[in-house]
């Protein structure tokens, strides 16, 4: 997730620099209460990032996906309890959609709904979700699938693992306020939303590493930082691996969507940064002990929002199962060529 | 605070995609003549007529200068090269140490003599060289080597002994790291390289058979061996230094995760003859995919830091800790995705070649370091301390 | 050479299967009042009115002599109700610690006034402890605590903290590993356990949530507590040794390797109303019941030595290692096989117990000591050195 | 596996003094390249081993399975190249199928043969198999199922990972020259060899521990012994802890087999064992590094014998989805219950 331009360098930096002095275990516990961060939002809204993947022409930033990952690396690292990530999805979304992007950028859900006629049914969920806000969502399948910008009703709070807000909500035959062909056949949502929730994932687990580190070079026992033991160690060297494999992962579907969006770079990223979460989470509290597991530790915030993350925008096993049938189908003969592929070789 | 280790997004050169038809068309020729018990052993395996046409090809030195047979071609197409040769398991053995290691390494410290003597060599696929570092006495402890070059001469006299050489008993030389000063007890000082040629008098080539029953392994005794002056490989007591940068070239090449790839198209066969995939098969392959997607991925950055004339020794480290588990985990796969009707028997394409790689599996987290050697250099670059 | 452990085959005794059936008949009317975000806590869960009923069945303090209460009954009959109630999930947090650890220790060092006292409040599932072992300063290394009691008159004077204490605000009486003379740097020396009554003035405890959201954990601050003179548990200067031989008693149990337990049965129904149970779902499950079966195997065996009065230090510090691997795949396997139809949600019965255990999980290993410190018992044991 | 009597103690010793003696890598080499270890299976013959499992009434020694275990392990330990453990088990079945128990005990295959009239027919992997020799099969599935006594017709060399003698042979219509209802439903011969097989598989483990150990105190690297190092000591803990597990399985099957013979209880030994053969075996050559692999030292053919074994007499994922099958139809409600009394309660 290399920063190529100094735009957006300089926006993760304020990103990091806002969720630095503003998100701690205190803010993530009142938002788990139920008190959405009302103040953390606008200022964030205030950076203009929500458009950041809309094309200048179209009223936004004009990002590049491969600019973007220190922003979603940001709200990985601080687990920012706000629907920054999936807005911006929905934004690049509605643009490469042809639609016009409204300033108040909709929140988006990874649920695929059923489309008959023009009106929509379903049930999804929704991050951050409240009755009356917009949300963009897929409805239908292949070539007739549409983007359909629907407007929120009453729904109840999903009770998650994260514990982060996720409303779920039923559409009966609901008329969007706005459609459009899905550019990429019903992938374009499922595939962005995959991609920065891997994004957020690669986040988190860098933090999880930086942490543990950290600790491990603080914390005593025995008459010495934890840190000079081999097992620590090699603890520790376990989950770099898996942290650098997984950003490697999001940094090639960053690039993968920039120059050929496609749901087989968003399975690399989730299937990968997914794998990382259960050995990085294991090992940093097997590193932190108890004082991890509490909640006025971050670890005990990060682990939690990486088991909702991995879950969401499709599991690291519904992806590989779609990755791997494809694969299968093409035959043992282009196996190789996928792997180029899938990496952005030619 | 970020990773700790820089992945770095490199741009391909725009030919790629036609140097890598190239060698696909080459290698479309070529290895339908391997046995999958051969194609199994990968870079193990030897031929030294496929290495002269790889040669042939200008495929072998693609980075070095022209004036020592090379190609002044870029780390990156390189690459490209290497990657679609290991996909297939090629027996590139009998080039593939002098182009992985030796070969730069006598380009960057070596004399003009040695230069002119052994990279034309080399770049036409005709000198195998070995790497002579651990000894019976220090495995992974390299610092501890006992074999000793004296001054004599102008030259030197060599004695001692080298095990786990591979493919010694094929290579025309061996690049070794011998004490020339001090004892033991002097740890990384005192130690050199050199220049070893094999068909020197008391020099003795015993081969070890391996799991595969094959003798991939050499132990190489030198009795009193007379060296040259343009023995001395790079300056005198700098074999230590000089041996670890040489390393991070063996540890960040694609061959740390792709020995065992081969395997992998033959098991997705299987699994489509088998009818519709199963969740197992299709999870374990989908994974295995975008697992091999993120290491070539990091393979590649680390072919760019080459370019850019930067060193991945931290970055080949996490490459190999992550690629060798995955590596590793692959003859397994094959065997639970796709059981064979004939308990324990290597019958049948996958089978053997399966049994070929799970009987070197053992190996791959050996060669280029240990795990416990990796994982010391990860947390020293971590800052853990 | 035969293996560094002993697990030798013991013989249940008669009554197993009458005292199994009636353990299940009890168990059957209390279960369906939990819900299985209770089940998903296993011991930590803790609910009073259950354990005054297991001890009307006379379930607690099973092995202890009838003077105190107890039933003297066999560690191997004792063995059959702790497994049935773990394996049901029943929330045994009420009498737990005190009938595996605080009781046998009391009865073991304890004064006859300390049995009189606290032992039939054990058996009649009145009295609840906790141990007193970490402290914020000294986690896995508790030679070096600081908790300090002072000799005051006839009694003592006790100051310091401990942290993660179990059930602490549940608890009646905690025994503290305490340093009664010496300073950190004597290590094991001068350090004693002491028997506190969580009641007394200068006693203060303070929650700490975990990762459910809920607090079992505890910090339990001792400002100048004064203590009278049967407050030390043993002999005073011996509470490390007594300290680690109690350790053995809470490691040995299948508490190691069925905290996650009661998963299995929802997830197996789960699979079955799915339809035909594909490979990777059979082969789950199967695997999994021959792990457990080979875990319950061992964890016999060490009763069957408490029976004959060995200390199964090393075995249990085996079963630990072996269990808490299984017990922490537990709740990915469940995800592994069953994915749930709303991501991340925690509704439907087995979502909720999956998310009570995973929540726990991180500190399945942690609790009766570290990997780290298990590997290095039993690196010990086999002679490693 | 511990041995409850004088006899099965004695002959546990004897053997392992005999196989001490003469099992070495060089005579594992001369038999993988076909020249059978005839003088050792001579004096394996001489101690009447091969009879140990049939009652005395039957001629033999009487043993029970929970007796063996110790020769199991001593054949496992020194991956001796001879069919001991197949031919107690086929002397086990006939007996308890109440046909007549030669002296020579024939050898066994886990193969199921299909019976049409009184003829049985196709392929078999006969251990160690000569043609011309006797071989005992299952022919035919459920209640009527039939162990056959069979001449081995000529075949060819099996090639296999362990390279010890296994001869292919097809059967054709073949006139058994015995046979006799299988007293377990078809079950018994599997059962048994799977037992058979997860007892060496037990004994080969725990002997790559102790080798382990071993090396580990001796090995000197970077000035001291490597078993001082915390990351060998961790792996070497975790190998223990697998060797411990596959012990515990076999010895509980062991008891299994003497109290109510099951496919269950083979099935627990098998799979556990079987799950323990790739990590002890890829620990076992972290700790020794090169010098493990080459054909001097045990642990090479300790492990290739492992991979065989494993994959003999049903591997551990065929036995394991059988269980898992079962397990599923019976419900939850009767899972604990199969925990309990796979592991031999009530």
């Amino acid at each position: 997730m290399s920063l190529d331009t100094d735009t957006a360098t300089l926006l993760a930096d304020q990103l990091d620099r806002l969720f630095a002095q503003k998100v701690d275990a205190k803010l993530l516990r009142k938002v788990e209460a139920g008190e959405p961060a009302a103040a953390l939002e606008a200022e964030v809204e205030a950076l203009g990032l929500t458009l950041a993947l809309v094309p200048e022409e179209a009223g936004g930033a004009g990002l590049a996906w491969s600019e973007i990952g220190g922003v979603l690396e940001s709200l990985g690292r601080f687990v920012a309890p706000l629907a920054l990530a999936e807005r911006m999805a929905a934004g690049w979304a509605m643009a490469k959609a042809g639609m016009e992007v409204p300033e108040d950028v909709p929140l988006a859900t990874w649920d695929r709904l059923t489309l008959s006629g023009d009106k929509v049914s379903g049930t999804a969920t929704i991050p951050f979700g409240r009755p009356g806000a917009k949300v963009l969502a897929t409805a239908g399948e292949g070539e007739a699938a549409k983007l359909v910008l629907l407007e929120i009703p009453e729904g109840r709070a999903l009770p998650t693992i994260g514990r982060d807000p996720r409303l779920l909500v039923e559409f009966a035959s609901a008329a969007p306020l706005a459609s459009a062909p899905d550019p990429m056949g019903g992938e374009a949502l499922p595939a962005a939303l995959a991609v920065v929730r891997a994004g957020q994932i690669a986040g988190a687990i860098n933090h999880a590493l930086a942490e543990s580190i950290d600790y491990g070079n603080t914390r005593v026992q025995f008459g010495r930082p934890i840190g000079k033991f081999q097992a620590i160690q090699h603890l520790v060297a376990e989950q770099a691996g898996e942290a650098a494999a997984a950003k490697a992962a999001v940094q090639l579907a960053l690039r993968g969507m920039d120059e050929a969006p496609s749901w087989q770079a968003a399975a690399v990223a989730k299937i990968r940064a997914g794998l990382a979460v259960e050995p990085v989470s294991a090992v940093a509290h097997a590193v932190h002990g108890a004082i991890g597991v509490t909640e006025e530790h971050m670890l005990h915030h990060t682990t939690r929002r990486l088991w909702q993350w991995r879950d969401e925008a499709g599991d690291e096993n519904a992806w590989s199962e779609r990755l791997g049938r494809a694969a299968i189908a093409g035959g043992g003969g282009e196996l190789w060529k996928t792997v180029v592929a899938l990496s952005g070789g030619r | 605070m970020s990773s700790p280790f820089r992945f770095d997004p490199v741009q391909m050169p725009d030919v790629e995609p036609q140097l890598r038809a190239e060698v696909r068309e080459f290698l479309a020729e070529w290895t339908p003549k391997f046995t999958p018990w051969k194609i199994g052993h990968s870079w193990t395996g030897l031929d030294r007529e496929f290495s002269k046409a790889v040669g042939a090809r200008g495929w072998i030195g693609m980075t070095w200068p022209r004036e020592y047979g090379g190609h002044e071609r870029s780390a990156l197409e390189r690459y490209v090269v290497i990657e679609e040769m290991l996909a297939a398991g090629a027996p590139v053995g009998a080039h593939w140490i002098a182009d992985r290691q030796s070969g730069p390494l006598i380009l960057r410290v070596g004399t003009e003599t040695q230069k002119k003597k052994w990279l034309p060599l080399i770049c036409s696929g005709e000198a195998t060289f070995c790497i002579g570092l651990s000894e019976p006495d220090s495995g992974s402890d390299l610092a501890s080597v006992r074999t000793r070059a004296t001054r004599d001469g102008d030259g030197w006299r060599l004695s001692g002994r080298k095990i786990w050489t591979t493919n010694a008993h094929h290579a025309q030389a061996m690049i070794a790291l011998v004490r020339t000063s001090g004892g033991p007890d002097d740890r990384h000082k005192g130690l050199s390289q050199v220049l070893v040629d094999l068909s020197l008098p008391g020099v003795e080539i015993r081969r070890i058979a391996d799991m595969t029953g094959e003798a991939h392994f050499n132990e190489v005794t030198f009795d009193d061996v007379q060296l040259g002056p343009d023995a001395l490989v790079g300056v005198e007591g700098a074999g230590w230094a000089q041996g670890m940068s040489e390393l991070a070239f063996e540890r960040s090449g694609p061959d740390r995760f792709l020995s065992a790839f081969p395997l992998m198209p033959l098991l997705v066969d299987e699994i489509a003859a088998a009818g519709e995939p199963d969740r197992l098969s299709a999870r374990a392959i989908g994974r295995t995919l975008a697992e091999l997607a993120a290491l070539r991925e990091m393979s590649v950055c680390t072919a760019g830091m080459l370019d850019r004339g930067e060193d991945p020794a931290q970055e080949a480290a996490v490459i190999k800790e992550v690629g060798v588990t995955l590596e590793q985990r692959m003859p397994e796969m094959v065997r639970d995705l796709a059981p064979g009707a004939l308990p324990g028997a290597v019958e049948g394409d996958l089978a053997e070649m399966r049994a070929a790689v799970a009987q070197q599996a053992p190996t791959f987290s050996l060669r280029g370091g240990t795990r416990e050697i990796m994982r010391g250099i990860m947390a020293k670059g971590m800052g853990l301390r």
